[in-house]
């Protein structure tokens, strides 16, 4: 595989542009945050997830890392921001297996949820990289599980009250 | 059985004193390798060679996958997940990992999630009177810097242990309990599930040492119970300089680490460092990778012969050396016979020769061909106990034939006359 | 300057990605095995396999004879005598024995000869900033569980050791100062003299890091006149699973161990331990025999090229690496240019892309099949003290080419236009 | 070499009388007490000598081990109690180089001052036994250096009064 089918176009850009990047104030009755570190690098990521309802409100995030990482981390955020929590559960799902797919493409299906995030396909022929694509989408699967449980647990006290 | 398997050890093939062919009887100190373990290890060197988990490039990729699936199949050979095996330089390493651990927390490092490893006094450390040195230094150690009480449980004339009064020894105030899943010296395989459940009952930890056990007999640790167990390379046909320590994930991740390096921190400052979770946190440092590599390849060979025909092979081997040696006047067997139909003894047989100091019973058995081991095999006190400061010993392993272990018997039938001692 | 050796080395002849020819500027990671060396190893198992100083018989003497060959071979390496060289897993694990021994001098153990080891409130323990993690979280865990305070020599802007202010930092309560001779980030030798003669004003021991000094440049410990040092097999064409720890005999007998088990003791009771000499005290357990041999025949293998010879190849090296990385725009060279022909740096530059981060540099570099090294290599206090998180770096051995300095200095000058990253 | 050749009679013999075995009190004032032990075995032997002048006045020992080091102890007693310092530390020199010798006699001189040491020159073909037919010597050797100081310190104080 060349060096220019690691890093397509879209991640290029993706890493200048920093979709969500600033770590906004959350208002939403649910949020969530986690904080992320790649040991090999020290590279670290901020992230907080906003919930509403079923959906994703708000995603915001801070921190450095390799082209890799911040990509996907923009990626993510330009992906999953207004989605439905069952869409961001299986798009984060999409995105380990495209990572475990040793550079080979998944399916038509989970290739449509991905979108841009499909441009990483070349991301899981170097293990070493994985962990670099995978920092953000740990940290959002982290922030939402808190986000989740803070918003049903406001649902069940708004309820009691 | 095991199939025939001796041209897989080249050093078998080996002529030693007087011409003499190898009879190799002292495979509980350190077994030999097949080629099968030998070319894994080279040809890591030769063509693989890098880095682990710390390079973006192809060669520590390589060497990180092979690393990585060793440890898979370590885990695999004793019915583990892989992230509850962490690599070490040997048994001995492992179980200091563990009292050190505990000796840190002691002093404070861990936070709360360490409390389980703490020990001062008032609390009991339980060990047997049967332990090789590498599981009983380490806890009398943490003992007398932490002002703990050492207990144990304590063997008979016979060099058994004695399980009757497990609750007088494992007292309510019991942190830990380590002992050895079986003998190097009496060979018997210890009966774990009492001493588990008394251990459980209150609430202390249990370290078992697998040295002898997980290279000879089927080991599942989800089926022993124990909390964390140690073993070592060497003795299962693998490299020497690497071992590896079992333990639950949960209690891993929880034991502060005692030795301190690069690769296992997740961040550094000059004052203080975070840990990753286990089992890095306990790899600091350039780990033995072609020695895990190894071990692996080790794990490999001892599951395709499987380890019911092992068992079965050195069944067979025990009762030769066992029943042969207790048959000679003047020859005492330390230990029970046993009933290898029941497994119930390694293959392995410690005697003492009336009369005849067992480094004079060597020195025989070496004019022979036969390598043996003499002295007390790091266990002074089970001698001691037994009225002896030394015994000989022939151990064996998957390449030992029938015809190795009767050479032992009849070698060490000659042995008294020879010295001129008679009854 | 160096015979052609690549011969020798069998990975060389390797392809990586994209089926390109391996350029291999890891060596300061873990350096690629002579066939000298992985011969030693595999023949000892072959052929020679057994306890060692545990059996009379002949495998365990031959055995016993190679593993102290090999330490006499080590010892010769670095103008130590023998019995002053004790074998570890690994520098890491040297060090540790260092530290942790004191933290066991500290908790009582070792009787009054231990008294130089013990540290407590209102000691200080200095390290330096630029300290692989090594030699930096074992002296932070020993001053965090004994009280004692930690303080270290600062660097400057540039990377570089500020030795102005030494008596400050190392004060007349210092106990023990532990810094490396040779930092594996800026490549700059540290001048030990300065810093040794402070240690002594105040009776303060001297632990030297020699792991990148001792593969590269002769080193003679007399004329260094620090106390210890540790260094690594792997690092100096060996085997990985072994290293030593160099000692003034006096030291190694007075320091109590802190890995505890069979082979380093003299009586072993249930209750008490008493231990044998250095270097046996710290050796217990079955230690990593055929990695010691090997790492004997690595000492060979360079006593025989020469170390004055090693160090004026890689000097060599070291101009092209450092000087064509910091000539080129947007790149910075960490430390400083150094001049090879003083022999103060090593074979090795680090440097930082301005708007790249080091593992797409790392990246690029694999893609034209350089293995070099990418993050904080195990240095975070420095790089964080210069601004970074990270930094990219070649490293040389015996082995590297000029061809193959000219090739990381050129696919370096290609990154930033590949990133679209422009000054 | 055959194992008869290394357990020479001489050998066997010494270790079944056990010259010297005994731990008498003594009574000159140069006395020196050590104890010594074969960590790999645990065998021990403690050794008293008693020093007179310029004379190895005394031998006395207890201890147990293998039949080499119990001969060699034996045979040690014999052959130097009643010698000269000087031949004390001649033959020590003497027994000590036959150890390294690796199974090679010595030159005539010395195995006329070894005596029935001499038989013991088999054990330096195996290195894991000359530790065995050392311990003795080791023990002898401290206590002589004791004995000799607290002789000369006597001879001193004596000098004094
Ligand atoms: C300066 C320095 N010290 C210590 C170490 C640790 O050595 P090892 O990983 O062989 O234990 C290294 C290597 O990573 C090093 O470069
Ligand atoms: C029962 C037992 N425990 C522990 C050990 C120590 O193992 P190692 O020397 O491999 O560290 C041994 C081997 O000598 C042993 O037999």
């Amino acid at each position: 595989m060349s060096l220019e089918a690691m890093y397509q176009q879209v991640i290029m850009d993706h890493a200048r542009e920093g979709h969500g990047r600033g770590l906004v104030d959350l208002t939403s009755a649910g949020r969530g945050e986690s904080h992320q570190v790649n040991p090999t690098c020290g590279d670290e990521v901020t992230m907080r997830v906003g919930v509403d309802g079923d959906t994703v409100a708000t995603i915001a995030w801070e921190g450095h890392g390799c082209s890799i990482s911040q990509a996907s981390i923009s990626v993510l955020s330009e992906l999953l921001e207004g989605e439905s929590l069952d869409t961001a559960d299986e798009t984060y799902d999409a995105f380990r297996a495209l990572m475990q797919a040793k550079g080979e493409p998944l399916d038509e299906e989970r290739e449509d949820l991905l979108g841009d995030a499909t441009a990483f396909v070349g991301v899981g022929k170097y293990p070493a990289r994985i962990k670099c694509a995978l920092l953000g989408w740990m940290a959002f699967r982290d922030a939402l599980i808190q986000a989740r449980t803070a918003s049903s647990g406001a649902a069940v006290e708004g309820g009691e009250a | 059985m095991l199939r025939d398997l001796r041209d897989d050890f080249p050093i078998l093939t080996r002529t030693v004193r007087n011409g003499r062919p190898l009879v190799y009887l002292d495979s509980g100190a350190t077994a030999q390798r097949p080629l099968a373990v030998l070319e894994a290890e080279a040809g890591f060197s030769r063509e693989h060679n890098g880095a682990v988990a710390r390079g973006a490039h192809l060669l520590a990729e390589e060497a990180t996958d092979a690393f990585e699936t060793a440890r898979a199949s370590v885990a695999e050979l004793i019915g583990a997940s892989a992230d509850e095996v962490v690599w070490t330089s040997g048994a001995t390493a492992a179980l200091n990992l563990v009292a050190n651990g505990m000796l840190q927390a002691s002093l404070g490092a861990g936070g709360a999630g360490a409390d389980r490893f703490r020990v001062g006094p008032g609390d009991r450390i339980v060990v047997t009177e049967l332990e090789h040195h590498a599981n009983l230094i380490p806890w009398q150690q943490l003992a007398a810097r932490t002002g703990a009480e050492l207990a144990w449980i304590p063997v008979d004339d016979a060099g058994e242990l004695i399980l009757d009064g497990l609750s007088e020894v494992i007292t309510g105030n019991t942190r830990v309990v380590a002992f050895t899943h079986a003998s190097n010296v009496t060979g018997v395989i210890t009966d774990v599930e009492p001493i588990v459940r008394r251990a459980r009952e209150v609430g202390a930890l249990t370290v078992l040492d697998g040295c002898q056990s997980v290279p000879h007999i089927p080991v599942d640790v989800a089926q022993l119970g124990a909390d964390l167990m140690a073993f070592s390379g060497h003795k299962m046909l693998g490299p020497t300089g690497v071992g590896a320590l079992w333990g639950r994930k949960e209690l891993l991740d929880a034991l502060p680490p005692s030795i301190f390096g690069g690769g296992a921190i997740a961040i550094v400052t000059m004052e203080t460092t975070t840990w990753l979770e286990a089992p890095t946190r306990f790899e600091p440092g350039t780990q033995p990778v072609a020695q895990a590599v190894g071990m692996g390849a080790a794990a490999r060979y001892l599951m395709d012969l499987g380890m019911e025909n092992v068992a079965r092979h050195e069944a067979r081997i025990a009762q030769i050396l066992r029943e042969g040696a207790a048959a000679l006047p003047g020859v005492r067997l330390i230990g029970p016979v046993g009933d290898p139909e029941r497994f119930d003894v390694l293959g392995l047989a410690a005697v003492a020769v009336e009369g005849v100091h067992t480094h004079d019973v060597g020195q025989v058995l070496d004019d022979r061909g036969i390598a043996a081991r003499v002295g007390h095999h790091c266990a002074q006190p089970l001698h001691r106990r037994l009225g002896l400061t030394g015994s000989t010993r022939a151990s064996a392993h998957v390449y030992t034939t029938e015809d190795d272990a009767h050479a032992f018997v009849e070698a060490l039938a000659g042995v008294r006359e020879f010295f001129g001692v008679t009854v």
